[in-house]
């Protein structure tokens, strides 16, 4: 089945590393992602804030060319985006006005029935099934799975069986060799949208994650959302104000773990684009058991 | 949520949040959960079940407060309320409506008048390309906000890193995406 | 030819102020049919009634209207008088000309004409009534009691007691329920197990209790009166008849590690076991899923071994013991919700965020500790405990909208208990709203806040995590302008949900009582009667129902014995006559009925039967409804639904309804 | 100028509630037109809806189908059973033309005394405006009549 790919702005931007590691992954183990044609922003935070027409209209648009592509199934890896063509699909799905309007809003028919699949989704159904021929380092560390908020909340997008205890990534680290510890923060908000307005509250909020996962042992965060990696990883100046001790914890994406155990290169997978150096964690592989 | 259609009226604004949102103001009965796991409890003016209470109690005065409030704008619609919410509020989205409605009145709290700043610039960044640069949003919200000097630091380095491109992504036709701004924005 | 004769009270002025009644009278009298009509002042007095039954035997009435008030208040009185005049009672109607008319209208000619429609429409009725007699009913004077907790125990001992036999099921290996779990009681502090042990000790010794522990109930049919039960008796693989109760068995049984359920799960108990010292019967039973010989395929075998009267048999099986019982006393209790049913308080993953139940457990001189309070993960006394009420009640998102009722009580005891025995220790209480209402009640809360020190905080918790051996509990004071404030605890107690026991369902289907959408059962009146149900002769005890608390049990069980006592009062059932009947014919006809069988699917109390109608030589002919007089309530649904009126309701029967219609609609002056 | 129209109003109301709620009214002296007669059912699951259509034969103008609230029914689930019904009568009756704005389905407890007098009171107001009922009684129902007499007694 065809599995179409909307990578969204933050991935061909501050989150280029994420889209490197996941196609690099993908391509490992023989999957094949097709971006959809003339893809348009979400709209993000900044589009719910101030006019909620257009906040369905902007994913609305992307889910009409992908219909137009034939995709019944999308995957979106970043977290904000995620968020925002669920909320729209939702919806589109519940109202036929919504439908009718952003029809004609966008002078093309919008359903609104791909599935659209988390970057979870996509390892479980895609990567599971195959990852065991092609992972062969173990990432011998303590790993703190950090998933945020949008990947959590609400449940009924985000479909994660535990979602104030989510073990996705857990399951994932686990398989690549690391050990994921239990810690308290795995669901907090990092701050996200306030990035650049309000940097002071990201880097407070930011802060509490990174002492949370250093206190209890953690050598690594991983994350599946640009905004989350990024806070917590150019914000780290900031962060290291906020706390006691600074901490050079790397952060990276779930793809660039599962990729380092697969075998691919840290260039490869954009692990010299990081502010905190990945270094560590590269030196993991093939480290004595933790 | 039909809030483009939205005259205040004589309607009260517990009213028009029922209305555009559809949820029912009523059913919070004030156990204080959403404010006890906001992450942004300690930076608020008003704290979530209190907007939630004025907007029970209509006093006088109090759709006034709630629109100038820091806290509507403080709110990352993070969603820990409302999936705790034993009566089941969307707070985050009454939290939308009611920045909408305070742009739309003129009431915005001169302290959040940054974060609107940055909507807006990421907005007409997404107007002008149909996708996101954040190089360009950067450049045209420092503008705005006269905060020149933050993060001023970090994007040499993030060009450095590959993280900021120089020549920005565009939709294949911008004027697409201005037509549907503007049908929206009537 | 029906002679009616027709009887218009004054009701003193209530009726003549607005009503013409001597015009009623005299225009009712030339009504066809009508052999005599009168009023008088006061029709439901001594002088009225002679009067009534005077003229019954005087112009040899067949039937009889009162024009009067209410049938709520003299039908009765007046059918009373029919009878005593030698007519069937059921041949008197009464014409409701007092609350219906002269009460809400004004005195005018349209409101005597009113009075004069509604009298012709009984008339007309009661030409078409047919006489009917109470129907009898045998009566088992022995009495089910589900369920040996504290509404058990006290609904057979009152029921024994007044003499009568009682079958007990209790479907654990001891009686008692969770009242014998629990430390202290409030609002007094007494002893749990002081109170009710005795009572335990008196339904095992009681002449008129036989009692099955490790029971269940497997199927219920009949009715009223005369109900046949099948009970699982589960094998236990001890013979209790051999057992003495000495206890070696479990202290020698090496599998030692399954979660005990009395202590809540915060200690072990052995395969072989009895739940707890106190007991009753003080006897063991073998819990097969957890024993080796049963696991492992006749591995093992010790408890056998070591038995002094050789009282163990592992190859015993359940067995069906069928009784006959004229009532049941349903009294199944409850559950609670654990801590694992809360996400956002760790999935029940921190041992130390205990419910309730552990918390008494804890408590108890009996309990795992001995009575100290100490935390489960590293036996330490805790300095600081937060208390959490309304832990999944009141909480639509959960699924539980309702009040638990009794957290807010027990949460003021536990806060209390722990001061008791930790005097420098910190007790925090969340809380929305305290729901004290109960003798001695609220003056109990006042206690444990001003007397004992507890910080009550008006607000509910969002999250509990771990930090540093520390529970950070997230709450909110909603009474200091919405303060956020995070609490380092000890230990967190969770005032869990009250839910109905996870069996109930399948318990109220095997009764056929209904329930409602939480599984609670449902009451036959919310105010009127709150311990029957709608099936007759099947009540209600206890939590079953709704959350309850220990007196409110004892209270609601005492009442359902009381029904079944009077119940057992007669030697013989009677029930008014109004029932549904399916009508049978002589052969070849049979009946009408061609066992559609929509009645019994409408019918709410499964009083539509099967009945086989076969010809001399035995062939079946074909299946006919057939109404169980017993089972039916006399609602009629039946009576609307059936496609070709071969079922219709005694007392408002078809062509009584009919009639009615027609009388009040066509004046014939 | 003529009298104003005075409707004949049918009440099909149950034991346990409405008919109560009919009682308190009257207790508690709560006046209302006098247009309204009852006819006691124990349920309105016992109603027989084509006693509604003899009712507007024989001169009814409007008709009243009242019992006890959802959930309160006396006997579980009676007022439901009757509900169900209505619904299908009625869309039936829709289909046949019938003015079926002549016939009030209401709930009213045995505490609603008012709200009875209330129905009372709206339903001979909404009646009288509609006018008399003549579409049946115009129709010679007399061979009919006999027939349905006899089928029903049988």
């Amino acid at each position: 089945m065809r599995i179409g790919y909307y990578p969204g702005c933050s991935l061909q931007g501050s989150g280029k590393e994420y889209s490197e590691s996941l196609f690099a992954v993908a391509e490992k183990c023989g999957i094949v992602l097709e971006e959809i044609n003339d893809w348009n922003c979400c709209g993000a935070s900044a589009a719910h804030s101030l006019n909620h027409d257009l906040s369905v209209a902007l994913p609305a648009r992307t889910l009409a060319l992908a219909e137009k592509q034939g995709l019944e199934q999308i995957l979106v890896p970043c977290a904000a985006c995620f968020g925002r063509l669920a909320t729209a699909q939702q919806e589109l799905v519940s109202s036929e006005p919504m439908r009718a309007k952003m029809s004609d809003y966008l002078e093309m028919p919008v359903k609104g029935t791909a599935r659209i699949l988390t970057v979870f989704e996509f390892l479980q159904e895609h990567i599971f099934p195959v990852a065991d021929q092609y992972i062969v380092n173990k990432l011998n560390h303590k790993t703190a799975c950090y998933y945020g908020c949008l990947l959590s909340r609400p449940k009924d997008l985000t479909r994660l069986e535990f979602p104030e205890d989510p073990m996705e990534m857990d399951a994932v680290m686990e398989m690549a060799g690391a050990t994921p510890i239990d810690w308290a923060f795995k669901t907090e908000c990092c701050g996200a949208g306030l990035s650049v307005s309000r940097t002071d509250i990201v880097a407070k909020l930011s802060a509490k994650i990174v002492e949370d996962a250093v206190s209890r042992g953690a050598e690594s965060i991983v994350v599946a959302c640009p905004m989350c990696q990024m806070n917590l990883d150019l914000r780290r100046k900031e962060i290291n104000k906020q706390m006691d001790k600074g901490s050079d914890i790397p952060v990276m994406f779930i793809t660039q773990a599962l990729g380092l155990s697969m075998g691919l290169s840290a260039d490869k997978l954009g692990l010299n684009r990081h502010f905190v150096s990945t270094g560590k964690v590269v030196s993991c592989v093939g480290r004595k058991e933790v | 949520m039909e809030n483009t259609e939205l005259h205040t009226g004589d309607k009260s604004l517990k009213q028009l949040v029922e209305k555009s949102v559809g949820v029912e103001i009523q059913t919070c009965y004030q156990c204080g959960k959403c404010t006890a796991g906001c992450p942004l409890n300690e930076e608020m003016d008003l704290m979530p079940n209190q907007i939630l209470r004025m907007l029970q109690a209509e006093y006088p005065g109090y759709e006034n407060e709630i629109l100038t409030s820091t806290s509507i704008w403080l709110c990352l619609a993070c969603d820990t309320c409302y999936s705790r919410c034993p009566q089941e509020v969307k707070l985050p989205h009454i939290m939308d409506f009611l920045r909408q409605e305070s742009v739309r009145q003129k009431l915005v709290n001169p302290k959040a008048k940054n974060i609107l700043r940055f909507h807006r610039a990421f907005l007409d960044e997404v107007e002008r390309n149909g996708k996101l640069n954040e190089l360009g949003l950067t450049i045209d919200y420092k503008l705005r906000s006269m905060d020149l000097f933050q993060d001023l630091q970090n994007a040499p380095s993030m060009l450095l890193k590959g993280k900021l491109g120089l020549i920005p992504h565009r939709v294949q036709n911008p004027d697409e995406i201005k037509k549907l701004f503007k049908k929206i924005n009537g | 030819m029906a002679r009616i004769g027709v009887f218009i009270c004054h009701c003193g002025e209530n009726i003549s102020a607005t009503i013409d009644v001597e015009k009623v009278a005299k225009l009712a009298g030339k009504l066809s049919g009508v052999a005599y009509s009168v009023d008088y002042k006061y029709m439901c007095s001594d002088p009225g009634q002679t009067l009534i039954v005077d003229a019954i035997k005087e112009h040899k009435l067949t039937g009889i209207v009162v024009g009067a008030c209410s049938p709520r208040m003299h039908e009765g009185t007046f059918r009373k008088a029919a009878e005593k005049a030698g007519i069937n009672p059921y041949f008197c109607e009464m014409a409701n000309i007092r609350e219906h008319c002269s009460w809400v209208h004004p005195k005018s000619d349209e409101t005597t004409r009113k009075a004069l429609d509604i009298v012709r429409t009984m008339v007309e009725k009661v030409k078409n009534n047919t006489a009917l007699f109470p129907i009898k009913v045998p009566i088992t004077k022995t009495a089910l009691v589900i369920g040996g907790g504290i509404a058990g125990i006290q609904a057979a001992l009152d029921i024994a007691n007044s003499g009568h036999q009682v079958i007990m099921v209790e479907k654990t290996p001891s009686i008692g329920g969770h009242m014998s779990q629990l430390s202290e009681t409030f609002p007094t502090l007494d002893c749990s197990q002081c109170i009710l042990t005795p009572r335990m000790v008196e339904v095992a010794q009681h002449p008129n209790i036989t009692l099955h522990t490790f029971a269940t109930v497997e199927s219920v049919t009949g009715f009223i009166g005369n109900f046949e039960v099948d009970i699982r008796l589960k094998a236990k693989s001890v013979d209790f008849e051999k057992c003495t109760g000495c206890g070696s068995c479990w202290q020698k049984c090496p599998s030692k590690k399954i979660p005990d359920e009395f202590n809540a799960g915060m200690s072990f108990r052995t395969a072989i076991y009895t739940p707890f010292p106190q007991a009753v019967p003080n006897k063991p039973v073998i819990d097969r899923a957890n024993c080796t010989w049963f696991t492992k395929g006749g591995k093992c075998g010790v408890c056998a071994k070591i038995c002094p009267t050789g009282a163990i048999d592992y190859n015993t099986e359940d067995t069906i013991l069928s009784v006959k019982v004229g009532s049941i006393v349903t009294a199944t209790g409850f559950d609670i919700k654990h801590s694992d049913f809360f996400p956002e308080y760790g999935y029940g993953k921190h041992p130390d965020i205990i419910d309730g139940l552990q918390f008494e457990r804890l408590a108890s001189a009996s309990g795992p500790t001995g009575g100290e309070i100490r935390r489960p993960s590293d036996g330490k006394e805790p300095e600081t405990v937060v208390f959490l009420a309304c832990a999944g009640s009141r909480d639509k998102a959960k699924g539980i909208e309702y009040c638990s009722k009794i957290c807010c009580m027990y949460t003021a005891k536990h806060a209390m208990l722990y001061k008791h025995k930790n005097h420098h220790g910190k007790a925090h209480v969340f809380y929305m709203d305290i729901r004290s209402a109960g003798k001695s009640y609220d003056e109990f809360v006042r206690r444990a806040i001003e007397e004992d020190d507890v910080n009550y905080i008006r607000g509910r918790v969002s999250k509990i995590y771990e930090k540093n051996g520390k529970l950070m509990v997230v709450g909110v004071d909603t009474l200091l302008g919405a303060k956020p404030v995070t609490i380092e605890a000890d230990m967190v107690v969770l005032a869990t949900a009250v839910v109905a026991n996870e069996d109930a369902e399948s318990v109220a289907q095997k009764l056929h009582i209904s329930y409602d959408k939480h599984k609670f059962f449902a009451e036959a009146h919310p105010k009127l009667k709150p311990v029957e149900t709608n099936t007759a002769g099947i009540t209600l005890a206890g939590a079953c129902q709704s959350a309850k608390d220990i007196p409110e049990t004892v209270a609601q069980a005492s009442a359902a014995a009381a029904k079944t006592i009077i119940l057992f009062s007669g030697s013989e059932l009677t029930r008014e006559p109004v029932v549904a009947t399916v009508n049978r014919s002589a052969a070849p006809v049979f009946t009408t009925c061609t066992g559609c069988f929509l009645c019994q699917e409408v019918c709410p109390y499964q009083a539509i039967e099967r009945e086989e109608i076969r010809d001399r030589a035995g062939n079946l002919l074909m299946n006919a409804a057939k109404v169980n007089a017993g089972l039916c309530q006399g609602c009629g649904t039946c009576v609307a639904m059936c496609r070709n009126k071969s079922i219709d309701l005694q007392g408002f029967s078809n062509q009584q309804m009919l009639s009615e219609v027609m009388g009040l609609l066509n004046e014939p002056f | 100028m003529a009298e104003p129209f005075e409707p004949k109003i049918v009440a099909f109301v149950c034991n346990w509630c409405t008919y109560a709620g009919a009682d308190l009214a009257g207790t508690s002296r709560t006046k209302y037109e006098t247009n309204v007669r009852i006819i006691r059912f124990p349920c309105t699951g016992r109603i027989d809806f084509m006693l509604l259509i003899k009712a507007f034969q024989n001169g009814a103008d409007g008709i009243i189908v009242s019992g006890c609230h959802p959930n309160d029914c006396h006997y579980t689930s009676g007022n439901f059973h009757a509900r169900r019904r209505w619904i299908v009568f009625k869309s039936m009756l829709d289909f046949m033309g019938f003015p079926t704005e002549r016939i009030t389905f209401s709930w009213v407890s045995a505490a609603e005394g008012k709200k009875w007098a209330e129905l009372v009171n709206e339903t001979t107001d909404s009646v009288r405006a509609l006018g008399p009922f003549t579409e049946y009684k115009n129709l010679d129902f007399t061979t009919f009549n006999q027939m349905d007499h006899e089928a029903i007694a049988r």
